[in-house]
């Protein structure tokens, strides 16, 4: 998928931006409300070109659904993964496995890439070690598969498919 | 009641403080700060209720993405990235 | 229309932050530019000199509008009207030498540092808050680091990297003082504190003069703080090494005396006068023989420089009003003269190629301007009479004497003959040895270094007009009542 | 204008014209103009002596006080003549234009010291006097100037500290003023009063003063200079250096005693007939006398040997003060005049003798007599009167000396005197024979006598020693003046000390019949006697050069080997040892504090942070 | 090992020393005298609820305008000590694409949050200074991020200077307006945002001193990183 | 006490427990890679709990919901970078040469660095190979 | 002893510590460093009021209730002074070392005497 036109990466930045200075400000004062906008507009048009490719196709209401859905999902898996690390710490005898295994993935946007590579990082007993091209070299607590598809399918799989539609 | 957390908070702190003068290398004392960097993001948040003052959350905020970036850069250093 | 001295500040400030823009317009431009400004400065230094003179009445500058000591405020009394016009005017001139004596880039920076230099050496000189002095302290120091390094050789980075460190030791202990000075009576306002002077807790007072003092010192090269200074004069540009001779120093020793006699109520206060006087002593001996068997012309002039400084710090801390005035006269004449021999050295220096007393032999012969201005400066820092140093050598020597100080005196001698001897070294190596094929002198710095050699002769034919200025800067420091009259001081009180 | 004004500033003015113009010839002419009006007023200023004449010049931080009197117009008077006579001199023997500002500028100089009425003129004109004279040294001899420079700055150091304590104290420089409130320091003193000055302070006033004058009249052990100063410079301008300037530390002398010498008599009390204070300056004197002598025997150099001759008389002049009483401070008077006269003589007569011949050593010298006839007859009248042979000043002068000072039992003084006489015939011997009789080197074949200016010159000084030898009575007339009684008696020719008489007219019969005598046996004899000199042998082998004993080479080794041990003690050379034991030192120190590690620097803080926080503790 | 002892021998007196010195300061204890009267004048002078804000814009406004100085010092004394004929970056590896994509991600955020900083600087602990800092933070991610990267000083030095004539010109329309230079014409003269204390535009001049050395800051402190990461080339 | 309050708390405890959870990771764990493993996850999680439990917190002790956006901000930006700083160290971790614990099983990372040198060098002779040819034209 | 005041004054001992002591500059400038932080610390202590807040007079904090706003401003202008400090110590030492090629104060001595 190719770039979006400026306008519409640009719009979409400064929609971005608006919001989070909304978060940012907590308040609806028209004051702050209008000083956010002239600040979002003038820090849109400077980062735009490096802030979003796609621009305002990011908000197409299927990958916002699909975002949305990944949120629980992914909450989920970053608890399983911090009481597994609850276990794997307060146990006595540290039960650890670790080594450096590969995964592939088929994700090729750059912000996909790295949500997954962020996912994985938080999740279950993972963390990225390096990215390059389709292969994450990933470091695992507890290797169960050396094999890059048994890995992949263990470590990327499960994120792939949410990213996928969100990011591509 | 809030104070009993950022005792908790605090002591966490202190615990990962460990590993930074412990090492035993470089890498893990970077990593302690990381680690000490989050926790204290929090601790401020919490001093912010404490207080009960919002504009120390932009303080917590402050310290964050300066945290961040200063991790970023040790690490980068570290690896000849720089 | 008072408050316009403000401009003193403003104008180098914005000289500095428009060379950026102007680079990008015409980069050949950024050299005369600064030229410009600081003949500017010097034309608002003169009228705020002009008056103050007149009306005898210090310009207060009240920044922002506030009253002290809710505001800063500016104390432009007669110290500072006349050191104003003399880091103004040494700066102009400097600011002419550099369009010959510097070559290497980014000359844009160069010019932004030379006018911050100047800027905070006037700041210091002018400010009436003990914190804001701390401001533009750090500012003089700072851009005084860079331009110390500015060459970029080896040795310019060694010797800003020792004015760094001794430096830094001594801004964090001044303040600790400013903070115990303030913890003790909630304001930083120089008047307002010495208004309340007597309301500090002794033990606090004690502690917190010695650290400013301390602190000061390091930047008024006071033996044994002075350690960076031979470096710093020797590998900084020739300009600014003639700029840290003629007023930067200064301007520390000015805070120096400033702090000291605006907290003259406190407990213990002689003390430590009596210790900068050995500090004085001590720089001076030092510096004189250290200077006396120096291969570098350069190095030499910066030795003897400190050495001098010691003793305007001497005179500092006799105490007196007649030991201030004599100081701050020695610090007038030796501006003058010290500028005027780091610009000749340096002007050697660039036309043969160094400092080292070598290229000196037969410079009678090759740049007789030139010899002629060092040989006439070198004479009027011996103290010969008739020249401007005698005059404030002379004063000195009185007010030690009143102050019951003999032995500051047989001081003054011995130094005077240390002096005397290394300096015909030079002046004899200029006119009566080697030989060499004259060199075309630029006449705009031999005109710059002749209007210095006048002045030099002026004074010390005719030193009067100048004593009388003397004097009253030296009340200026010393009435320390009639300082705090002079602050339109808010009432806020404890 | 003021006649005072005009005195000090013509030469300086004149000085400065004839550097500016440059044109030989019409310096000269501004030069010798610029010498002539000093000399002119200070004739016409003779009968105004007592009429206050002073003069005003307003510096603004302090006025410079000029003004007349008796006794410094006497110096005045000495001043300007052989300031005179050098300057005309200088016509032949000048090099450059920088000779004519800087021999003018020193003669303003000394003229104002003595005319200098308040402390603060009397410095700067002193300073300008040295200024000048070093600058003269400097354009001959670096090593010498440089030894000169030091110790006069020395020296004018030590007065800038004395002149500041004195106004630290008294709050004037005028000289009124401060004699006044030493009188009454002193009587309040006597009494057990409080006084101003503690005995510490005025020691170290007389101290500082000791070795201000001290300097500049050549006094033992600070003469080192003079005889490198004296010998490295223009030969002419060397009459004005040694005659003149010299004079100025006799004057600052004289002042002393006139400031504060009842103060200091009281405080430090007497020693024999004498006061402390005074014997000091005596007893230096009478060192200056012998060393001086000694070495001036000794010399092979001819200008040396008039640099170490004028040591030794000055060292008279010193005994003279130092012993305090109006009829030796009369003697020294008389001989600085005395003194001035021959010895301005002597140096003009040497500068004509180097310029005609080039030389300066005896050893290439001879029998200029029939060459420079005229030159050799200033040099027998010079010859005489520093002899001390009547009837030439330097008799009179030096005679009025020893009974000074033998009237005043003071044994050691007195032998050194006589020491000091005894030892000036052997170096007089030594110059008369060397330079103006004997075997003639050949290239001095061709000598030509004085040229016209140098003559004259050389005649006015002639004269004067002639005159005022035959007619002390003037001096002594001028002298009682001065001290307001009459000290010396007599008339015109003879002088009347109570205790003795001298009859110079008398005496001048007897020896110009002794004279011709005496010139008809040399003429003669010097025709039947012509010995190669090296042809000497002893014990039948040819001696060395170094054991060539000849009168004009090594004549006096026997006395140097004698004297060896002695000789090794020398005080230049110690100054030297100092100085360099002091820049060594220096060396050391320097690098040792200033070691260029930073972390060494920032311990130099914490140890002044420390020294603060045990003072605060 | 002596130096070692020596050094703490030292530094234990002087610690004593100070210890005294500050024992009699009593922490805790309300000493305040100017600052008292800040507190109580602070919204009526100045407009700003942050006193802080209002002492360091307004009351100390030279202070900081020297301040502001210091860093264009270091900034400009960087520049001129690391300036070589031809320089570049010679970093070993360029990051991955996890924190190459994070910067690209993060930069507008950085920098938006750095104008909130600098905006809100008389409402909260914010300033021109923090954030200034927080935009050179973004530049300075950018730099790890990326071996290729390089600032634009074309833009960077003369947003500097504009930035510094920008205070200057402000201190100055006070000085011709009010009287006084660095007088906070804008409260004090046109009175605009008194109705607005606590809110966001208030407090005078100081938002715009605040922006300019927001910008001003934010520029330098990049400008310092890029000196400071770049090396020169051979023969530079 | 209020809903918010309690449930704030009770996040804050849950947050506050995983920061210790990740104080002792950082402690116990024989590597710095397992080290980060277990300390990066519970801190980012911890930081959630605590952030965003004050901020909910806040609605019952100050009574405002403003707390909530910035806490919201704060948390999303730790949650955003914490795994980014994380991956920097552990790749800087192992490009610095920190060795892998000895009870680590596979390292398939190196294997492939080793690959890429290999081609990385047949690239590197390849290119030598044709300048040297372009020069012997 | 109060603990901040402790602090502040062992900070600033610590890092006169290093300056004495440590023969790598940048230890020494770190030093340095550690005794600004002491001394911005000790600022902030003098002008602590306990039981009070920030002064920003928000969210009920009335001028009784704030602490001395004076010394958190002369912080701020310290820090950055520190800041700039620091940042021409390290370019002066890249200049340093790419001509002396060392860190070792007791190497970094041609300049003497
Ligand atoms: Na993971
Ligand atoms: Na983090």
């Amino acid at each position: 998928m190719g770039e979006a036109s400026r306008i519409s990466r640009y719009i979409y930045t400064v929609l971005t931006l608006f919001v989070i200075w909304l978060f940012l400000t907590s308040s609806f004062d028209p004051q702050e409300v209008a000083i956010g906008a002239i600040f979002a507009l003038i820090v849109g048009a400077l980062t735009y070109e490096v802030f979003t490719e796609r621009g305002l196709g990011n908000l197409s209401p299927k990958r916002v659904l699909y975002f949305i859905a990944y949120i629980p999902y992914f909450l989920w898996a970053m608890i399983k993964a911090n009481l597994d690390v609850a276990y794997r710490v307060l146990h006595p005898k540290r039960p650890i496995n670790p080594g450096i295994v590969e995964c592939k993935t088929v994700l090729t946007n750059n912000v996909g890439k790295l949500a997954l590579a962020n996912s994985i990082t938080l999740t279950p007993g993972t963390i990225t070690l390096d990215v390059k091209g389709n292969r994450y070299f990933i470091h695992w607590i507890d290797v169960k598969d050396e094999s890059v598809e048994g890995a992949s399918e263990k470590i990327t799989k499960p994120f792939e498919k949410f990213l996928k539609v969100i990011f591509e | 009641m809030i104070a009993v957390y950022l005792f908790l908070i605090a002591a966490a702190v202190v615990l990962s403080m460990y590993r930074f003068f412990r090492g035993p290398t470089t890498a893990d004392r970077i990593v302690a700060v990381d680690i000490m960097t989050t926790l204290t993001t929090g601790l401020m948040v919490l001093f912010a209720l404490y207080y009960k003052r919002a504009i120390f959350l932009d303080v917590a905020l402050v310290y964050a993405v300066l945290a961040f970036v200063g991790v970023v850069a040790f690490a980068r250093y570290m690896e000849g990235g720089l | 229309m008072s408050q316009y001295a403000s401009l003193l500040i403003a104008l180098p400030l914005f000289g500095a932050f428009f060379i950026p823009i102007l680079k990008r317009t015409s980069k050949n431009a950024v050299m005369p530019f600064l030229v410009l400004v600081t003949l500017i400065q010097t034309g608002i230094a003169a009228w705020v000199f002009n008056e103050v003179y007149t009306t005898g009445k210090p310009i207060i500058v009240l920044a922002g509008g506030f009253k002290p000591p809710v505001g800063i405020n500016l104390y432009i009394g007669h110290f500072a009207a006349l050191f104003v016009l003399v880091i103004a005017l040494a700066s102009f001139l400097m600011a002419v030498f550099s369009l010959r004596a510097v070559s290497i880039e980014p000359k844009d920076k160069y010019a932004m540092l030379f006018l911050l230099l100047m800027l905070g050496a006037t700041g210091m000189i002018s400010t009436g808050d003990i914190f804001n002095l701390f401001v533009f302290m750090e500012i003089t120091a700072i851009s005084a680091y860079a331009l110390t390094a500015y060459n970029k050789t080896g040795e310019a980075s060694e010797a800003a990297l020792k004015y760094i460190v001794l430096g830094g030791i001594g801004s964090s202990f001044f303040l600790v003082g400013v903070a115990l000075i303030y913890g003790s009576l909630g304001t930083l306002n120089m008047a307002h504190i010495a208004e309340l002077a007597h309301l500090v807790n002794p033990t606090v007072a004690k502690a917190g003069l010695a650290l400013l003092i301390f602190g000061l010192a390091v930047e008024a090269e006071q033996f044994p703080l002075n350690a960076w200074a031979p470096d710093a004069y020797q590998e900084a540009p020739h300009p600014v090494t003639a700029m840290f001779s003629a007023f930067v120093v200064k301007a520390s020793l000015y805070a120096m005396g400033r702090v000291i006699y605006i907290l003259s109520a406190v407990e213990g206060w002689d003390s430590i006068l009596r210790l900068l006087i050995i500090l004085g002593t001590l720089t001076v001996i030092i510096g004189e023989m250290s200077a006396l068997r120096q291969s570098n012309v350069k190095r030499m002039f910066a030795y003897s420089s400190i050495a001098q400084v010691g003793l305007i710090a001497v005179g500092l801390a006799l105490g007196t009003q007649a030991g201030l005035s004599a100081s701050v006269f020695h610090m007038f004449n030796h501006a003058i003269v010290k500028a005027l021999m780091f610009l000749a050295v340096g002007y050697v220096a660039l036309e043969l190629g160094g400092a080292e007393i070598s290229k000196f032999e037969g410079l009678g012969k090759k740049m007789p301007i030139t010899a002629f201005a060092i040989t006439v400066g070198a004479v009027s820092i011996i103290g010969i009479p008739l020249f401007n140093v005698f005059w404030s050598k002379v004063q000195l020597i009185l007010a030690a004497l009143n102050a019951q100080y003999t032995w500051v005196v047989a001081l003054i001698l011995g130094a005077s003959l240390v002096e005397a001897t290394y300096y015909i070294r030079l002046i004899h190596a200029m006119w009566f040895k080697g030989e060499g094929e004259k060199v075309k002198e630029s006449n705009v710095l031999a005109l710059v270094m002749l209007l210095l050699v006048a002045l030099i002769i002026v004074i010390g034919i005719y030193p009067e007009p100048f004593w009388n200025a003397m004097q009253k800067a030296g009340s200026d420091i010393f009435d320390v009542a009639q300082y705090v009259k002079n602050v339109p001081l808010l009432g806020v009180n404890p | 204008m003021n006649e005072l004004a005009l005195i000090v500033f013509t030469p300086l003015i004149a000085g400065a014209f004839a550097w500016l113009i440059d044109v030989k010839g019409i310096r000269e002419i501004v030069g010798v103009l610029g010498a002539a009006v000093p000399l002119g007023y200070t004739a016409l200023l003779y009968q105004k002596t007592g009429e206050g004449l002073s003069f005003v010049l307003n510096l603004g931080v302090f006025k410079l006080t000029f003004a007349l009197n008796t006794l410094n117009w006497f110096f005045l008077g000495i001043g300007a003549l052989v300031g005179f006579a050098a300057i005309l001199a200088l016509v032949s023997t000048g090099r450059d234009s920088y000779e004519w500002l800087f021999a003018l500028m020193s003669l303003s100089g000394v003229l104002g010291v003595f005319l200098a009425n308040d402390l603060m003129a009397f410095f700067i004109f002193w300073e300008i006097m040295t200024f000048a004279s070093f600058m003269m040294v400097l354009h001959y001899n670096k090593a010498a100037s440089l030894k000169y420079f030091l110790l006069s700055v020395f020296g004018a150091y030590a007065m800038l500290i004395a002149l500041g304590i004195i106004y630290a104290k008294l709050g004037t420089f005028d000289f009124a003023q401060i004699q006044q409130a030493m009188y009454k320091e002193a009587y309040a003193t006597a009494f057990g009063a409080d006084t101003l000055f503690s005995k510490g302070e005025s020691a170290l006033i007389y101290l500082l003063f000791l070795i201000a004058f001290g300097v500049k009249a050549g006094m033992f052990p600070l003469h080192v200079w003079a005889p490198d100063a004296y010998s490295e410079t223009n030969q002419s301008y060397a009459a004005m250096f040694s005659g003149v300037l010299s004079k100025a530390g006799v004057y600052g002398f004289v002042l002393l005693y006139i400031l504060m010498g009842t103060r200091l008599a009281i405080e430090f009390g007497g020693f024999r007939s004498t006061t402390k204070f005074g014997y000091i300056i005596a007893f230096l004197g009478g060192l200056t006398i012998i060393v001086g002598g000694l070495l001036a025997a000794l010399q092979e150099d001819i200008r040396k040997l008039f640099a170490y001759s004028s040591i030794s008389q000055l060292g008279y002049i010193l005994v003279g003060i130092g012993v305090g009483t109006a009829l030796s401070m009369q003697a020294a008077l008389f001989h600085a005049l005395s003194h001035a006269l021959f010895k301005g003589l002597f140096f003009l007569i040497v500068a004509t003798i180097v310029y005609r011949t080039d030389k300066t050593t005896f050893a290439d010298m001879g029998g200029l007599a029939e060459k420079m006839p005229f030159t050799f007859a200033m040099a027998f009248v010079a010859i005489l009167s520093l002899a001390g042979i009547p009837p030439l000043v330097g008799f009179a002068s030096k005679w009025v000396l020893f009974e000074a000072v033998i009237s005043q039992n003071l044994p050691i003084l007195g032998g050194m005197v006589f020491f000091g006489s005894a030892i000036g015939f052997v170096y007089l011997i030594r110059f008369t024979y060397a330079v103006w009789f004997g075997q003639r080197p050949s290239e001095l074949e061709n000598t030509k006598d004085a040229p016209l200016p140098m003559a004259t010159a050389m005649a006015i000084l002639a004269l004067f020693n002639v005159v005022l030898g035959i007619a002390p009575g003037l001096v002594a007339r001028e002298l009682n003046k001065i001290f307001g009684k009459e000290v010396i008696g007599g008339n015109l020719f003879v002088l009347d000390l109570g205790f003795g008489r001298y009859n110079a007219l008398a005496i001048l019969i007897y020896l110009v019949v002794g004279i011709v005598i005496a010139g008809i046996i040399y003429f003669m004899g010097a025709k039947v006697r012509k010995v190669p000199v090296t042809d000497t042998y002893q014990s039948g082998n040819p001696v060395t050069m170094e054991y060539n004993l000849t009168i004009r080479r090594n004549f006096f080794l026997p006395l140097k080997e004698t004297l060896a041990f002695w000789l090794r003690i020398s005080f230049d050379k110690l100054y030297q040892d100092i100085g360099a034991w002091v820049e060594d030192l220096a060396e050391v120190l320097r690098n040792y504090v200033y070691n260029g590690n930073v972390q060494s620097y920032a311990w130099y803080l914490a140890v002044v942070l420390l020294i603060l926080a045990l003072w605060g503790v | 090992m002596v130096k070692r002892i020596l050094a703490i021998v030292f530094i234990l007196i002087i610690g004593f020393w100070m210890a005294k010195a500050l024992d009699q300061i009593p922490f805790g204890q309300d000493r305040m005298l100017v600052g008292k009267y800040y507190l109580e004048h602070v919204t009526e002078d100045t407009g700003a609820i942050n006193a802080v804000t209002a002492v360091v814009v307004n009351y100390r406004g030279f202070d900081t305008l020297g301040e502001v100085t210091v860093l264009f010092i270091a900034s400009t004394g960087v520049a001129a000590l690391l300036w070589r004929k031809k320089r570049k970056r010679t970093a070993k590896t360029e990051g991955s694409i996890v924190l190459t994509t994070g910067a690209r991600l993060l930069l507008p955020f950085i920098m938006l949050f750095g104008a909130y900083i600098f905006i809100h600087g008389h409402l909260t602990p914010g300033g021109g200074f923090p954030g200034g800092a927080t935009i050179a933070t973004a530049f300075l991610f950018f730099y790890l991020a990326f071996t290729v990267y390089e600032i634009d000083h074309k833009i960077f030095e003369p947003l500097e200077g504009f930035a510094g004539l920008g205070y200057v010109t402000v201190g100055l329309i006070g000085l011709a307006i009010g009287g006084y230079f660095l007088f906070d014409w804008i409260w004090q003269t046109w009175g605009i945002g008194r109705e607005n204390v606590g809110r966001l535009l208030s407090a005078g001049f100081i938002p715009i001193i605040y922006t300019l050395i927001g910008i001003k800051v934010g520029t330098e402190l990049t400008g310092i990183v890029d000196n400071m990461i770049k090396e020169p080339e051979e023969g530079g | 006490m209020s809903i918010a309050s309690l449930i704030g708390q009770v996040l804050v405890l849950i947050g506050a427990f995983f920061y210790v959870v990740s104080a002792l990771g950082l402690i116990r764990m024989p590597d710095v890679y397992n080290r980060m493993q277990t300390a990066t996850k519970s801190a980012t999680l911890g930081s959630l709990g605590v952030i965003i439990g004050a901020g909910i917190w806040a609605i019952g002790e100050v009574g405002s919901y403003s707390w909530i956006p910035k806490t919201l901000v704060i948390a999303i930006f730790l949650l955003l970078t914490n795994p980014i700083s994380a991956h920097a160290l552990i790749r800087a971790a192992y490009r610095s040469g920190v060795p892998l614990w000895e009870g680590s099983v596979v390292d398939k990372y190196k294997e492939a660095e080793k690959s890429l040198e290999r081609v990385e060098g047949i690239k590197g002779n390849l290119e030598e190979a044709l300048e040297e040819g372009e020069k012997d034209e | 002893m109060n603990p901040y005041y402790f602090a502040s004054i062992a900070l600033i001992l610590i890092g006169l510590y290093a300056v004495l002591t440590k023969r790598n500059v940048l230890k020494i400038l770190v030093g340095l460093s550690i005794m600004e932080t002491g001394v911005n610390l000790l600022l902030i202590s003098v002008g602590y009021v306990s039981g009070r807040s920030a002064p920003i007079l928000s969210e009920g904090i009335t001028p009784d209730r704030a602490v001395d706003p004076i010394p958190q401003a002369l912080v701020l202008t310290a820090i950055v002074i520190g800041v700039a400090t620091t940042a021409m110590a390290l370019s002066v030492v890249i200049n340093l070392y790419e001509r002396y090629k060392t860190l070792n104060v007791e190497e970094i001595r041609r300049l003497r005497g």
